[in-house]
């Protein structure tokens, strides 16, 4: 692995991404986290039949969640609008409101896209899973619902629990605060979210930033992905 | 069948929840009613707040076009930092959620059964749901409340002897609270029990808007707020 | 919970513990991570059968392992000096020199104490798994090997795995810089360790800490144990 | 059996592993001859060293007296920054280690069988083992190389067909680096292909001194250091 991951653009950065490639999207799913410049670099890119792996299949277009006031928010629906996108795999696909629909609704009831639905806790922690070494885990969550069907059940301590398998991916987009040109990362607040996990789950990592700068400006206490897992840093100023 | 008093709107049910809550509670608080509760916390009471965005002890919402967008609830609302706020991953809200240590989940409702099972994340008539943490927290937090009406929008009992919906927890609910009842789920599926009930109505009343039979507390009492 | 979880005094914060209680000890074997003074304090305290869950039995008292030269080490020893120790969990009992011997090797060359020795990664993820509520996972790490025998194994994209379950304790003894009193921790350096998975795991988490400090003091972004896992936390200073 | 001509020393046998690291390499390095391969990355050649204890990208030992005991290596040593280093608990070290996000570790060996089969934790004569996270490297690192004598004080050998002391993990070594030979296990226990033999030794020489069958590389060679 290169020690300089400056990727110059958010064209580059999304180059080389296949026709059905599996992505990982960070972010909870307002602005804050979101890896959106990379999200708009894939609709221009316009690789088709992908998996997108996410929290949201994006849905503060509709519903303005997570985006300040006005704001015109950007999102995964972009690359359901382009009929980019064969399968998402989350846990909010669509927003709150029976009354609002977004671009992933519209696509699935045209039944372009299929839907994996997972349990917030289950995805995050088959995605940690992925990254870490760990094929398969169980939890009590789901346990008696219709989102452990065909999975199997086994009681611990006699509590009823599923077992789930790691999710990987082909590239993951994430979002942080800083890198550094290692490929370190430096989060704020609740943009955390499942950007470190998903860092760790994929083939190619690609982080979206403010800004870059060298080994030794990010505090080490501070890097809440190490470089070890990040293969290309862009920046939004560059 | 017609009610015999009125029901309690949505901020008296969030002001009896918030009763359960004791000083020092983790208090996870989903979408909806839920998240009312947080205007009602009594006096004397310092309950911290965590939510599945990764924040722990987090405050009141900001003021309009002062939020950050780096500081928000899983409900994608603006909020402020409390003095000793924490933040951390996802996969550490949930390690935190699924792992027993959060002392109180409020979660909406579309049925709940007589064995405490929840359903509350599937509307058949949509054909999609969005699942989002509650499945975690129906398993996970050590108490789970559920807030909701007592009946929809065309009178169908939400308290039922077998949910209909598909379920988002088995076995899980503690307390129901609702625009006219106070019921507890009794462990080991030993049945509801009417603890309270709105002003005006009484333990039949109760019995003839829910679809599960009730067990009368020894105690049955009026809602008490304080 | 109170939301003061300030204790005055290491014996104050040990003094309930009983005889037979399973203890988790944090820090990596060196002077920085390990709660010493709470080790001290349940030396004097005296509880007796114990089970300690740590990564060494206590080795530095003999090597010096991670403590500043000049500085006389104080470690788990303590505890097997001292009879208290029944069983013994952990990664690395004994000094790396077959020459030298710790109080540990003592005691189960006396067949006071029991073994059961795991795999780092194994031990740590065990001890994450019991906090986060995952009963169980599967590892290829020690597949094929004795610390898996008797161990289900299953083969995952044909490699194969073992099953590991959760670990818990009824106390853990965790080792941070400063604690505020929420219980929010920081920690400093390598000196993390094994802390903040044995904080998370256990019904009691003690914490030592230099310092004390109001809420608020502790940048939220440095916190790495939030307050919800930790019970008491006792200061050095005090 | 005597040797046709000495064998390299330890710092030899760290330069001759060192040639492995690539440019941008995540390491780990194990206790002993391991240790020692830091001394001697090529010229041009950046590598980030990861420690069990938390850190990656550590740099060279503090000096005498001035090191931190917030800052240690797994050996316990005191370690000083690097300009980019990263510091995680124990948990993130070993899935950063299981998830095949280190490139390549140096592990000590007692044997290595011609299967890749390591024993490098127990020795049955002292009865208890410290297993540390040698069989959390052997599992997940991208390459394993064992550093390593060739044979053992009393000149039995320590590459053999079946390793008799208690496994690290089962078909994990790609590389073996000793005191007189450089050798491939060659994948699917295709068997070990020696490489490279120390100066004044020969195929022949290697063979006797080992406890397996070696297949001989096309391109055998004397060490290369640089």
């Amino acid at each position: 692995m290169p020690t300089n991951k400056t990727c110059h653009g958010f064209a580059d950065a999304v180059s080389d991404i296949p026709d059905g490639a599996s992505i990982m999207v960070g972010g909870f799913g307002g602005a804050g986290g979101l890896p959106f410049r990379l999200l708009t670099a894939l609709r221009d890119h316009g690789a088709r039949r992908l998996t997108i792996i996410s929290n949201t299949a994006g849905v503060s277009m509709v519903t303005g969640f997570g985006w300040p006031k006005g704001e015109k928010p950007i999102d995964h629906s972009i690359l359901f609008e382009n009929g980019q996108v064969a399968r998402f795999i989350g846990t909010y696909p669509v927003p709150g409101s029976v009354s609002l629909r977004n671009a992933f609704q519209a696509a699935f009831d045209r039944k372009e896209v299929a839907l994996e639905l997972v349990p917030q806790g289950t995805f995050v922690e088959r995605i940690r899973a992925g990254g870490a070494g760990i094929p398969a885990f169980f939890t009590p969550t789901a346990a008696g619902t219709r989102l452990a069907e065909g999975k199997e059940v086994r009681t611990f301590d006699g509590r009823a629990c599923v077992m789930e398998r790691a999710l990987r991916a082909d590239f993951a987009f994430v979002r942080a605060a800083v890198a550094d040109t290692l490929g370190n990362l430096m989060y704020v607040g609740s943009s955390r979210a499942f950007n470190p996990a998903m860092a760790t789950a994929a083939d190619i990592t690609i982080a979206e930033v403010d800004r870059i700068v060298p080994p030794g400006k990010i505090d080490p206490e501070r890097v809440g992905t190490p470089g070890v897992y990040v293969d290309r840093v862009v920046a939004r100023s560059a | 069948m017609s009610d015999p008093a009125p029901r309690l709107d949505r901020d008296l049910i969030a002001m009896r929840v918030a009763r359960e809550f004791e000083d020092g509670f983790v208090v996870n608080l989903g979408i909806g009613i839920p998240t009312l509760c947080s205007n009602f916390v009594p006096e004397g009471v310092q309950v911290l707040y965590q939510s599945e965005s990764g924040v722990l002890n987090y405050g009141p919402l900001a003021e309009e076009g002062r939020g950050s967008i780096d500081l928000i609830n899983a409900g994608g609302q603006f909020v402020t930092p409390n003095p000793g706020m924490a933040l951390f991953d996802s996969a550490e809200a949930f390690a935190m959620i699924r792992g027993g240590h959060i002392d109180v989940t409020v979660l909406g409702g579309l049925q709940v059964s007589r064995a405490g099972d929840l359903a509350n994340w599937f509307l058949p008539s949509r054909g999609i749901g969005n699942v989002g943490g509650a499945m975690d927290l129906a398993a996970g937090a050590r108490k789970v409340i559920v807030a909701m009406e007592h009946n929809d929008r065309t009178g169908n009992p939400k308290v039922v002897d077998q949910c209909t919906f598909p379920l988002t927890g088995a076995r899980c609910v503690d307390l129901i609270v609702t625009d006219i009842a106070v019921i507890e789920v009794l462990p080991d599926e030993r049945g509801l029990l009417l603890k309270e009930h709105a002003p005006g109505w009484s333990f039949e009343a109760v019995q003839k808007a829910t679809g599960a039979r009730l067990e009368r507390s020894p105690s049955l009492a009026e809602f008490t707020f304080a």
